[in-house]
């Protein structure tokens, strides 16, 4: 039951965080959506992890360590080069200005 | 219980084959200057276990290692078949390649550390692990962690001057990559809850055609083709291999992109055989028809010489999706089924040799005469001789003429779409091989052409560096000479569906 | 003695509850930074300081009252270092502003 | 059982609800505090789904440093994205999209198989091999150690990236800028305080987690705050990246890994294999080392490329 509730949750997050990752254009907008993307991912494996009955399965809850350590490392280089991109060009989107 | 023992098999390669490189990359940095020389000593010694790595594959058939000796599902398994040790051997080569065309500008002044001189060994020992690591592994989520670390390595090569529109590009190529690998990772998630494996041998026997299988599947291959820069999501790749230093776009364009192909291909033909259906793989195809007309559409129009290369990869990466149907991708096995895997896995390989080449002679071009706009050019072929003859050998590869890898690996995906009477694909080939004449041949022409003055190189190019372009494309081209070898060894470990006959 | 303990957690954690309720509310309403950090300090360290003694009696033994006790007294030493700084930087910003500090 | 049930819906309802601000929120700083609360409410939804090695993760990568980058880097970026994004119409598109896939996934979770499968009994068997009592830490560190080596390595390589991006006259130099305060003030004061004890309780978490929830990842992004804290007060500064004894400590944990798991070739018959007799020492000697080289390796993720000649 719960892990259902969960797992649905996770399914939500996903979807919020798909959205924020498309429509955004600032770059640091951007890289919080993918950190909400990653952490529905991770709620849904969760919620696989709990379905295994009570305590959970840990196999499932290492890997989900590993991915949010991999999240953070990603988002730091994404970070860095936010930050250096700005001070570059004055603009914190990777994006060609239109028109 | 105690751990069970690893199965006895030969000595290890295969464990060696990524751990040299990494442990490469670690050592890097404490050594600091000398990083340069660590990695030159290390690729070529790469190349050896790689060879021992294929040589094991040819004899003994397929290997696999579980790590730590805990087996799967708990533990995690490599794996070696024909495919992958084509692809470690490749990766050493391109790798020595570029090596020694680089080993001249990444160079520190002697007792100094710069940045780009130490950062580029240390990252591009870091990515040839992250390769091997997911040529080799053969667990899902270790696949996704192996992803990473690749995406992670390529990132910075192509941001690594530093320029405003380098870093665009990077971040640009970020995006793309973790929005995939996250895809990717969803789809492991639902596999994981209902099978409770990823290992890929055991899912080929537990998943069957239901829709988690199906949604799982989908969710994965369009992670990973955002990662190959399949159309229509190859926006990202242009810029920054383009922007990239000519050894870096080398091994961007070359061999990255290649590994999220490879998993493509591990997901439809080894974890979930019996879950494809034959309009899915004409789907894929479809994108990858997509790919070779508006890539070589998009290549034709380019000024300059980097971005014509970059966006000829996106048509090339093209004809390798167009195996996945012709290789029996959904379907029951047929006899042709082998020659189209064989024609693709050799387009994946001769198609490394001659784009590494062709960025590495483009870079040649900018350094010699200080800009790569092609129209200005002219006369550089005179002046450069060799770099343009290493140039015009690897567009005879792209084209797919007589003789080279590019050839056979064309004529056995015609062969095979016209046996299996997919002929629409054949046309689509046809088509792309006569806009890669265009752009080939758009590119060679001013090259070529007669200058009233002789054109004198700007800054002088080594020799060197002149040799290490030539001898990559002249493997693109042997590809076609001696290509019987690898024929046979891509077959060992093919499930049943492309074992049929040869085509 | 059960029923007393149950009804002592009970009370204080409700009481805590209720603290917490206030300080959220008042962060919202109240009208500038300092006023809105006055809310949170205080009525969030009581808040937690009842919630904790309200769980005191549950613990196992005295090692896991002491770690109960040790994270309200680091959640205390966050808080207020937090108001400090905010309230250094709401001040720098108001300064000679009407209604501000004296520049 | 029905007051946990409310809890849930509760707790579910509050994410789902941040989460959107956190997209919605017009201005970036307000996005960035919208997704560090979102991080702490998850790490009590991992609390709820048993995972409470994932919960301490969660709360101190997830929503700790995650949260600080952000914010960091928020102070120093100010401009606004300048290119509009999609128009009402496609952007209603998208957003359908998305709630499609969401509603895929939902039927996807609402079709997993009953009972679920999973390797807890394999983990169970498996366990007295490594003589640790925490499985998470098992799979971490024995049966999935491979992952967790390659993983150690991608925050080394994302540190490679992020130094790569510093001009080349100031490579070598100290990154980020030096911090001050005033030394009698409450920052240089907490900076004083909490040291000793966040060192106390990084230890501890490390120590615990071969038993109980915690370990390396966990004890490092301790340990990795507490050093930003005592940079931010002012109290230390970050070493230069030409220093080769940061580079040693950076590395140590991967070596050790590598080596310890090389040495496995031999005295256990696999790369990575640990002799039963000696496991538990082993894997707690290549965790000592994860979490320096953790600590070290995320709180220079968070302070940046070099940005002062060395």
């Amino acid at each position: 039951m719960t892990a259902t509730l969960y797992g649905l949750t996770g399914a939500a997050l996903v979807g919020i965080g798909l959205y924020g990752l498309i429509v955004r254009r600032h770059a640091l907008r951007r890289l919080l959506a993918f950190n909400l993307l990653g952490s529905g991912v991770f709620l849904l494996f969760g919620a696989v992890a709990e379905r295994a009955g009570p305590g959970g399965d840990p196999v499932p809850h290492a890997m989900i360590i590993t991915g949010i350590v991999v999240a953070l490392a990603a988002t730091a280089l994404g970070v860095a080069l936010v930050l250096h991109l700005a001070r570059e060009t004055g603009r914190a989107e990777p994006d060609p200005p239109e028109g | 219980m105690p751990p069970v023992a690893a199965p006895e098999a030969g000595f290890p390669w295969i464990v060696l084959a990524i751990l040299l490189p990494l442990a490469g990359m670690v050592a890097a940095l404490p050594l600091g200057r000398h990083a340069r020389a660590l990695a030159l000593l290390l690729i070529p010694a790469g190349l050896v276990v790689a060879l021992l790595l294929a040589a094991q594959v040819w004899r003994e058939g397929e290997v696999t290692y579980a790590l730590g000796g805990w087996t799967p599902p708990l533990g995690i398994a490599l794996r070696a078949d024909g495919f992958s040790a084509v692809m470690v051997v490749t990766t050493a080569v391109v790798l020595l390649g570029v090596a020694l065309f680089a080993q001249s500008s990444f160079r520190a002044p002697p007792g100094e550390e710069t940045r780009a001189a130490l950062l580029f060994w240390a990252l591009l020992l870091g990515l040839w692990g992250a390769l091997n690591a997911a040529f080799l592994g053969n667990d899902l989520f270790n696949l996704y962690v192996a992803l990473e670390l690749l995406t992670l390595a390529a990132v910075p090569m192509a941001s690594l001057e530093a320029r405003a529109e380098t870093l665009a590009a990077a971040l640009r190529y970020l995006f793309f990559a973790l929005a995939g690998s996250v895809l990717y990772l969803l789809g492991a998630v639902l596999l994981y809850g209902a099978y409770g494996t990823l290992d890929i041998t055991l899912l080929a026997e537990r998943a069957g055609p239901e829709p988690v299988t199906w949604a799982a599947a989908a969710l994965m291959t369009a992670g990973l083709l955002a990662k190959t820069a399949l159309f229509p999501l190859h926006l990202w790749l242009p810029p920054a291999h383009a922007g990239a230093p000519a050894a870096a776009s080398a091994v961007l364009s070359a061999l990255v992109v290649k590994a999220s192909f490879f998993l493509v291909l591990r997901l439809w033909f080894d974890a979930l055989p019996g879950v494809m259906t034959a309009a899915a793989g004409q789907l894929l195809a479809a994108l990858g028809a997509g790919a070779i007309l508006f890539g070589s559409v998009l290549a034709l129009h380019q000024v300059r010489m980097k971005l014509l290369v970059a966006y000829s990869t996106v048509a090339q990466l093209g004809y390798l999706f167009l195996m996945v149907p012709l290789a029996g991708g959904g379907g029951a096995a047929q006899p042709w089924d082998a020659g189209a895997w064989s024609g693709g896995v050799l387009h994946a390989v001769s198609h490394a040799f001659a784009k590494a080449a062709m960025f590495l002679a483009a870079g040649l071009f900018l350094r010699a005469a200080g800009h790569d706009r092609i129209a200005e050019l002219r006369g550089m072929g005179a002046a450069l001789p060799m770099v343009t003859l290493a140039f015009g050998l690897a567009g005879l590869s792209l084209l797919g003429l007589p003789p080279s890898g590019g050839f056979i690996a064309k004529w056995l995906l015609l062969t095979t779409a016209m046996a299996s009477g997919q002929w629409w694909w054949a046309l689509v080939m046809f088509a792309g091989g006569l806009l890669a004449a265009g752009y080939v041949f758009r590119a060679l022409t001013p090259l070529l052409a007669r200058t009233e003055t002789p054109v004198l190189p700007g800054r002088p190019v080594p020799r060197h560096q002149q040799w290490a372009v030539l001898g990559l494309a002249l493997c693109s081209v042997a590809l076609g000479v001696a290509p019987l070898m690898p024929f046979a060894l891509l077959q060992v470990g093919r499930p049943e569906a492309a074992e049929e006959g040869i085509g | 003695m059960r029923l007393a303990l149950d009804l002592f957690t009970i009370l204080c954690v409700s009481a805590g509850g209720v603290f917490f309720l206030a300080a959220t509310i008042g962060m919202l309403r109240f009208p500038d930074t300092l006023t809105r950090l006055h809310a949170l300090t205080k009525a969030d360290n009581l808040g937690l300081g009842l919630v904790v003694l309200g769980l005191l009696p549950r613990m196992e033994g005295v090692a896991e009252a002491l770690k109960l006790v040790g994270i309200w007294l680091l959640a205390l030493l966050a808080a207020a270092t937090v108001a400090q700084l905010v309230a250094r930087a709401a001040l720098r910003e108001t300064a000679g502003q009407p209604g501000g500090p004296p520049r | 059982m029905t007051a946990l049930w409310l809890l849930d819906l509760c707790l579910v309802a509050v994410i789902l609800a941040v989460a959107l601000s956190a997209v919605a929120a017009r201005d970036l700083f307000a996005a960035t505090v919208f997704f560090v609360a979102y991080g702490l409410l998850i790490a009590l939804a991992w609390v709820r789904l048993d995972a409470v090695d994932v919960a301490l993760a969660e709360a101190a990568i997830g929503a700790g440093l995650t949260g600080v980058l952000l914010l960091g880097v928020t102070a120093r970026v100010h401009m606004e994205a300048r290119t509009p994004g999609p128009g009402r119409g496609m952007r209603l598109a998208i957003g359908a999209g998305c709630a499609a896939v969401s509603v895929a996934l939902a039927a996807a979770v609402l079709s997993l198989p009953v009972p679920a499968p999973s390797l807890v009994p394999a983990v169970e068997a498996a366990i007295p091999a490594t003589g640790l009592g925490n499985p998470v830490t098992a799979v971490l560190l024995a049966f999935r150690g491979y992952d967790t080596l390659l993983e150690t390595l991608v925050l080394l390589l994302a540190l490679l990236g992020v130094w790569s991006l510093a001009p080349d006259r100031l490579w070598g130099g100290r990154p980020g800028l030096r911090h001050r305060a005033r030394p009698e003030g409450t920052l240089a004061w907490l900076g004083r305080l909490l040291p000793p004890i966040g060192l106390l309780v990084g230890v501890y978490v490390f120590w615990i987690g071969s038993d109980q929830p915690g370990g390396a990842f966990q004890a490092g992004t301790i340990l990795a705050a507490v050093w930003l804290l005592a940079i931010m007060a002012g109290l230390s500064d970050a070493p230069p990246v030409r220093s080769l004894a940061l580079r040693l400590v950076l590395v140590a944990g991967p070596v050790v890994f590598l080596g310890i798991g090389t040495a496995g070739l031999f005295v256990a018959g696999a790369f990575l294999g640990y002799p039963p007799a000696a496991a538990k020492t082993l894997i707690v000697t290549v965790e000592a080392a994860l979490t320096l080289s953790i600590a070290a390796t995320l709180a220079l993720l968070v302070a940046g490329a070099p940005e002062r000649a060395p």
